[in-house]
């Protein structure tokens, strides 16, 4: 219910306003935001930190765009083809990383981040290499929706972006959610209670992969192409970044952290080419000083003991 | 308002609902700034997003130096009817998504009515898609990626070119290196070039026409190193190997001088005749320490040619203000600014689609014209007869002598039929 | 001989469990002291929070003029205190010379008593074995070592943390005549112990711990004639 | 692919012989890199993901100083002294703080320098690519090697490296500092009790680290120009070599290293398109087959 | 009286070192017993063996008759064998209720529902049984990482005790507390066993607790068994006495 208000409500503002920057800065937010919110199934609920997440956002992207320029006719099913894509991604490349405890975990979900990155890049007459897909997505009507134009890109965006997070907060607040948090907490323990945990690590991998391609599929929308840095490391520590700042322990968290990442950024490069500075910066203040995301700071000073 | 089940709110309590509330004010505030701009005398803004930090900075840090030249220019010869140009450059950091996200910035947010691309090539492709989208007027300076504008799946009636293109260098740079070829017996040709589009691009074209002006010539093989690679020993002693008479690089920059640098360990440019088609750039031509003399290349800037006194003077201009020598970048974004504020002056008007009307088959004088002149082919949007030369190193300056000129109507000729055999024509 | 370790009132916790309830410990120098209990009654908690690996919450820990706890573990050394843990710690893939060098630094005082050489003379089976991987040693030779090791470091004062656990009685012998020579030649030793009769034959005086706190302090003598508390205490 | 090429190369002495020294070429100059990586990491447990911008502040401050005294032996003295102790204040002042927080927390430190690091080097020495170019005394003919090409500065550039890998693993085996760090790396606490600080241990190996980064950079600036952003390539291929190798351990480092140079050489003749996925994908076997990679713990 | 779990000489070794060294021993149906030892005797690893954490490199674990030796910690799990740690070992994050809820879960299989909200009713309805019956009512709502030491430990016994187990394995149940709160704990420890005869087996240190409350006590030392009786039978037992006070100097002792 409150997600269904929530997104009337932002697209009530959106069209009252009318202003195209806040379309925009939403939509990013929506796609940037619903990725984090998909990483951090895995590094806040579940404890797997993956190095290599953005794997799926890029595969994703390509996925989709390939298929619509290849002659799906229909939107949709290229969507869930996609989908479908990158979850079997997802539960071959899940099922050989679990094994792997704490960092050799992270290494090999990075391993292999860089070596579909080699694959986009080397394999140019599909993917057109360096320069991305190009010549746009082609965005047939589907149930009288027309994603030419871009308002209704927003609509959909904004409805997908709130489903997928009512999705997701849905998932996790089910027992089968509150297995993950039991992994994250202390696996041997949740083994010692009967639960097979390599099972749910494998379960959350395919989930954060299946959202994370999903947030692609939107990017793809949104730019109207794909490009290799969509599955290379930058954007995987962007998303660490990213659920960091906001706080890994609150289910908003990264959205936030996503909103103030963005919004940092934007403004950053309006008055400085020194992005990386700034940025850095503040990402040391929030690590060494707050040494926790601000939803999860703001948590702990409301909570009672 | 959602509880877990034991008392304790976890979704959309108070204060993060309106934390998120905040946030979103925030951005939309900080999104808005030209909410509050005049309206009378306001400036003709012209959005430039480019590539201002990481390893191409100095991409568009030269682009942005001759367009603000440009744009200063216009603004102190009393602008139009007073109206200034506001020049707005942005850092796109190299990436696509990012420069898709610049662009739309600049035309939504900070009100640009034009688009002075200066990103590489697939920022350049993200530019494109979105002022497909917006409709707005747009010039790509730096893309040489020949598909932005021949395609016609690409291309867009808003979006025009003003940089050089792969096919144009491929073309005279094949019949510079047949004639050389002839004369010395140069048969046994090998590629060194980094493994990505323009790099395969510039490489496959360069040969077809070598092959089409001296069919006597073979390719004996081809080395790929990656861009940016660190390291060139491999690609090098895979050169030596295969022991060909004449190598054709498409590398550039920084990657260029490792590779003379680590080629020079192995004494590789005195076994191979060497055609480095972007070694005729101020920067790179200074940074490599040694630079061995008889590297064939074509020219990317270079103020001895065209050897004219515009030229010359331009270069002393710009050196002057920015105390570096131009590079490539900067010839082709201060004649894209050029192009503009002459149509701009002609039109008297900051309408794109008045504008891009000009536009089409403009032609201008310019220091960089082959003739003196520039023009702006109408049917595909993109500059022509612009000054293309290749000419041999030596060691000091002016760094490149013996520069000789292109022939537009051979490269309009075989462009043509290139467009046929695609089927874009 | 001035020194003297005088522990007061410390309360240690690990997290949220509280190990030790304000233990107060005193001895003199030349003295063996031992701690005695059963599993789990306290005494290696004792012990590392004098060393400074577990350092108290409240409570002081005096030795000569000054208050280590709270210190870092290194400064602690420097001031005279050499540690032997219980599980012995060996660096398992260092030769014996190896871990007698790394625990190698003059006293506080500047004394450079104890070198290899001396070590050796005391102990000669670790100079017969001085090449070998401290890991491939047996539990006994390990023990020894570990004590030379602390010995190295030309401390005033040892900490022994139940140097018998789990060694065959020939080599418990041999440890006892060290602590006795040991004892000829001035150390003072704190030494923790569940074996009694261990304790009786080395210890001047022997404090008992029970469940985090001291219960009963005697000499060494006496404590082996009282039934009671032997029973209570120690036994089963 | 180009199976023939590389049958071809297979079956040619002067081009194995090229190709196996190029490799070797390669390997050490990724070995300079990782055997920081993978000291900081055996000894401190910590992934230095900044160490790539070590490497950058190393090849710059090389240039700057080679300007100034014309010295190349000055100018890898003060990039290696630089860097080393640009080290030793980034782990007091930073990682120190964030020894005992999980992975994440260390990972996101050094991510933030990179940042911060590329950037500054912009600011100071610009956004242009720079050359040293070669020192005259390297300005050699190559040498003729059973038909096979050796360029002298690589040749001095191998046995320097062979050098430091040889000092770097006699300084761990054989000193009493040696001694202390693998004992710490093994034991931290029972070393802070034998009197030792380990604090000041782990600043020192964390510098020592940062040094060889430095000393790489300097080493590696005759040959390739330098750009911000230049340190990310190199410290992704430490990273595979490290892994690879094991972390943690300097042989491993050595083996892998050089594995992959070989990979690299011959990788370029017979898949010359996918150089890169090669390297990624040997990460992955290893990493599937043997996870603590191939020399787990060995020499460190 | 066949035995309720019966172990049957079972063996591990640890690199070259006997952990466990053909240990036979078995625990009738609702047993109360006690297992003591010094360090390194094997106790922890026993109970290690039996849950199946890890393997046996010989010898059987018998339920009810059955061999349960190399079977996977979740399927020894499932046939209601529960434990709790010595170092309490929970989930900082859940609440108590939570904590419990999660755990039945668990252990009747329904984690993988995706769609219904946690907890279900009926397993909230258990969650506050268990949670009555070790008296952690009132701390319902608390973070587990937030919890006294004593609470923490209760809230372990209670994981276990949420399986609904026939047996339950408790080590060390008193480590690290006060001796207020040890007899506390330990009240409701045989208060449960009274109250639901369940086999229960608890390794303990603390032989004023072993004495009062266990109706046989098990010895292990170095691997082995050196003992079994009732706690008047071990309190005699020469053997015992010597290897908790020195094994070589208990005859030479006055």
């Amino acid at each position: 219910m409150l997600a269904l208000l929530a997104c009337v409500l932002t697209l009530l503002i959106a069209s009252a306003l009318g202003s195209k920057p806040l379309i925009d800065t939403l939509m990013r937010l929506a796609i940037f935001g619903l990725y984090a919110v998909s990483l951090n199934i895995l590094v806040g609920y579940t404890g797997l930190v993956s190095f290599g997440h953005a794997m799926f956002f890029g595969f994703g992207a390509y996925a989709f765009g390939l298929l619509m320029q290849t002659g799906v006719t229909s939107l949709p099913a290229a969507a869930l083809a996609s989908l479908a894509l990158s979850a079997a991604l997802a539960l071959i490349v899940g099922a050989l990383c679990i094994r792997l405890a704490d960092i050799y975990f992270s290494f090999l979900t990075l391993a292999f981040q860089m070596l579909l990155h080699a694959v986009i890049l080397s394999w140019v007459s599909l993917t057109g290499g360096d320069q991305g897909l190009q010549g746009g997505i082609p965005r047939p009507r589907f149930l009288g929706i027309n994603l030419a134009d871009p308002w209704q890109v927003f609509v959909v965006t904004t409805v997908v972006f709130f489903a997928s997070l009512l999705a997701i907060r849905t998932i996790l607040q089910s027992p089968f959610g509150y297995a993950l948090r039991m992994v994250r907490d202390n696996a041997p323990r949740a083994a010692a209670l009967g639960l097979p945990v390599q099972r749910y690590k494998l379960a959350a991998f395919v989930i954060a992969g299946l959202f994370g391609a999903l947030a692609g599929i939107l990017m793809a929308l949104y730019v109207s192409g794909a490009y290799p840095n969509f599955a290379f490391w930058t954007l995987s520590g962007e998303g660490m970044f990213m659920i960091m700042l906001g706080g890994i322990g609150v289910f908003l968290g990264p959205v936030l952290g996503a909103a103030i990442f963005l919004l940092l950024n934007d403004t950053v490069t309006r008055f400085t080419e020194y992005n990386g500075m700034v940025m850095g910066v503040v990402l040391l203040v929030v690590v060494l000083g707050l040494r926790q995301g601000l939803l999860d700071v703001v948590m702990a000073r409301l909570r009672p003991r | 308002m959602v509880d877990s089940g034991f008392g304790r709110p976890v979704f959309g309590s108070p204060g993060r609902r309106s934390v998120l509330k905040a946030g979103l004010v925030a951005g939309a505030t900080l999104s808005m700034p030209f909410v509050a701009r005049g309206a009378s005398k306001q400036p003709i803004r012209i959005g430039q997003p480019s590539i201002l930090s990481g390893r191409l900075a100095q991409l568009g840090i030269s682009s942005r130096n001759a367009a603000q030249m440009v744009v200063d220019a216009f603004n102190a010869a009393g602008g139009l009817d007073g109206r200034t140009i506001e020049l707005i450059s942005r850092d796109s950091k190299g990436k696509p998504d990012e420069a898709a996200r610049v662009v739309r910035e600049l035309i939504n947010n900070d009100g640009c009515q034009i688009i002075l691309d200066s990103e590489a090539s697939s920022g350049a492709f993200a530019v494109q898609e979105v002022v497909r989208e917006t409709g707005t007027l747009c010039i790509h300076a730096d893309s040489e990626t020949t598909s932005l504008t021949a395609d016609p799946k690409i291309r867009a009636p808003n979006a025009f070119r003003c940089a050089r293109q792969v096919l144009h260098d491929s073309i005279v740079g094949g019949s510079y290196a047949a004639g050389i070829a002839k004369a010395q017996g140069l048969k046994r040709w090998m590629t060194c070039s980094p493994d990505y589009v323009y790099g395969r691009d510039s490489s496959s074209e360069f040969l077809d026409y070598l092959k089409m002006f001296e069919p006597s010539v073979e390719a004996v093989g081809a080395t790929w190193p990656k861009l940016f690679a660190p390291d060139y020993t491999e690609n090098v002693t895979r050169i030596l190997e295969t022991k060909p008479q004449a190598l054709y690089s498409a590398l550039y920059s920084g990657d260029l001088v490792s590779f003379i640098d680590q080629g020079n360990l192995y004494g590789l440019f005195d076994q191979v005749k060497f055609f480095a088609i972007n070694m005729a750039d101020y920067t790179t031509l200074h940074a490599v320490k040694k630079l061995p003399a008889g590297i064939y290349s074509c020219n990317r800037y270079l103020s001895t040619f065209p050897a004219t006194k515009s030229n010359a003077e331009w270069s002393a201009a710009y050196d002057k203000r920015y105390n570096v020598l131009p590079l490539n970048w900067a010839w082709q974004n201060a004649l894209a600014m050029q192009f503009l504020v002459e149509a701009i002056k002609k039109t008297g008007s900051d309408d794109g689609k008045v504008l891009a009307g000009a536009l089409r088959g403009m032609t201008v004088e310019s220091p960089f014209g082959a003739k003196g002149t520039v023009t702006m082919r109408a049917e595909d949007q993109t500059i022509v007869d612009y000054a293309i030369g290749w000419g041999v190193t030596i060691p000091q300056a002016p760094f490149v002598e013996g520069m000789q000129a292109a022939d537009w109507t051979v490269i309009a000729a075989r462009e043509t039929e290139w467009k046929k055999q695609k089927g874009w024509a | 001989m001035s020194s003297a370790l005088a522990v007061e009132g410390i309360d240690v916790f690990y997290d949220a469990s509280q190990i030790l309830f304000g233990v107060d410990l005193a001895m003199r120098a030349g003295e063996i002291v031992a701690l005695l209990g059963r599993n789990g009654a306290g005494k290696s908690t004792t012990f590392k929070a004098i060393a400074g690996i577990a350092p108290p919450r409240r409570g002081r820990v005096r030795f000569g003029e000054r208050d280590l706890a709270g210190l870092p573990p290194h400064r602690i050394a420097r001031a005279g205190i050499g540690y032997v843990p219980e599980d012995r710690q060996v660096f398992p893939e260092h030769s014996v010379e190896d871990n007698l060098a790394i625990g190698a630094k003059p006293g506080p005082a500047g004394q450079r008593f104890w070198t290899i050489s001396t070590v050796y003379e005391v102990l000669p089976e670790l100079h017969r074995l001085r090449a070998r991987a401290a890991g491939r040693l047996s539990g006994g030779e390990q023990q020894m070592l570990t004590i030379a090791r602390a010995l190295m470091g030309n401390p005033d004062l040892l900490l022994l943390d139940e140097p018998t656990e789990g060694l065959a009685p020939v080599v418990v012998e041999r440890i006892m005549a060290l602590l006795h020579r040991l004892r000829t030649m001035g150390m003072t030793v704190l030494l923790a112990e569940q074996n009694m009769f261990f304790c009786v034959d080395v210890a001047d005086e022997i404090v008992i711990i029970d469940k985090g706190q001291i219960v009963h302090r005697d000499t060494a003598e006496r404590l082996s004639q009282d039934e009671e508390i032997k029973r209570r205490y120690l036994a089963v | 692919m180009n199976l023939d090429a590389f049958a071809g190369c297979l079956s040619s002495a002067s081009c194995l012989i090229t190709q196996t020294s190029a490799g070797l070429i390669i390997g050490m100059l990724l070995f300079l890199v990782a055997c920081g990586v993978t000291l900081i990491f055996g000894v401190l447990g910590v992934i230095n993901f900044a160490h790539g911008a070590f490497y950058m502040l190393g090849a710059y401050l090389a240039l700057t100083a080679y300007q100034l005294t014309d010295s190349y032996l000055a100018a890898v003295l003060c990039a290696a002294a630089g860097v080393g102790l640009f080290g030793v204040a980034f782990d007091r002042l930073f990682m120190s703080r964030v020894y005992n927080s999980n992975v994440l927390m260390q990972l996101l430190v050094c991510y933030a320098f990179v940042l911060i690091l590329d950037d500054a080097v912009k600011m100071i020495w610009g956004a242009e690519f720079q050359s040293m170019g070669m020192p005259a005394v390297f300005a050699l003919r190559p040498l003729h090697v059973f038909g096979g090409l050796v360029p002298p500065f690589y040749v001095f550039l191998v046995a320097v490296t062979v050098a430091i890998a040889i000092a770097l693993g006699g300084l761990i085996e054989r000193t009493l500092f040696g001694k202390i760090v693998r004992a710490a790396a093994v034991n931290r606490q029972m070393v802070s009790a034998l009197g030792i600080n380990t604090s000041l241990l782990y600043a020192s190996v964390f510098g020592l680290g940062a040094l060889l980064a430095g000393a790489a950079g300097a080493l590696a600036a005759p040959v390739r120009s330098a750009t911000p952003g230049m340190g990310v390539s190199i410290l992704i291929e430490s990273f595979i070599v490290t892994v690879i190798g094991g972390m943690g351990s300097i042989a491993g480092a050595f083996t892998a290293a050089v594995l992959l140079g070989l990979v690299r050489s011959f990788g370029s003749i017979g898949f010359p398109l996918f150089t890169d996925g090669l390297m990624f994908g040997l990460m992955v076997i290893v990493l599937l087959i043997r996870p603590q990679g191939l020399f787990a713990r060995g020499s460190a | 009286m066949t035995a309720h779990l019966a172990i049957a000489d079972l063996v591990k070794h640890f690199g070259g070192v006997v952990a466990t060294d053909h240990v036979t021993l078995d625990f009738p149906p609702g047993s109360l017993t006690a297992v003591i030892g010094p360090n390194g005797a094997g106790k922890s690893t026993l109970f290690n063996l039996i849950t199946g954490r890890i393997r046996p490199d010989g010898g059987q674990v018998l339920l009810d008759g059955a061999d349960i030796a190399g079977l996977a910690e979740t399927a020894i799990v499932a046939r209601g064998i529960g434990r709790a740690f010595q170092i309490a070992s929970l989930f900082p994050s859940f609440t108590v209720a939570e904590s419990l809820a999660a755990a039945i879960l668990a252990h009747r299989r329904q984690t993988h529902r995706m769609l219904t909200r946690f907890p279900l009713a009926a397993a909230r309805g258990r969650a506050d049984e268990v949670m009555h019956l070790v008296g952690l009512d009132a701390h319902a709502d608390r973070l587990a990482q937030h919890l006294s030491h004593g609470d923490q430990k209760l809230l372990d016994i209670a994981l276990a005790l949420a399986l609904d187990p026939g047996v339950l394995l408790l080590d060390e149940p008193t480590a690290g507390m006060g001796r207020d709160e040890r007899w506390q704990i330990i009240e409701t420890v045989h208060r449960l066993w009274s109250a639901r005869r369940m086999t229960m087996i608890f390794i303990e240190h603390d032989m004023d607790i072993v004495f009062k409350i266990a109706q046989s006590v098990r010895v292990l030392k170095y691997g082995r068994v050196l003992a079994e009786g009732t706690p008047a039978e071990i309190r005699d037992n020469d053997e015992v006495i010597a290897a908790y006070l020195g094994a070589r100097y208990a005859k030479a002792a006055p």
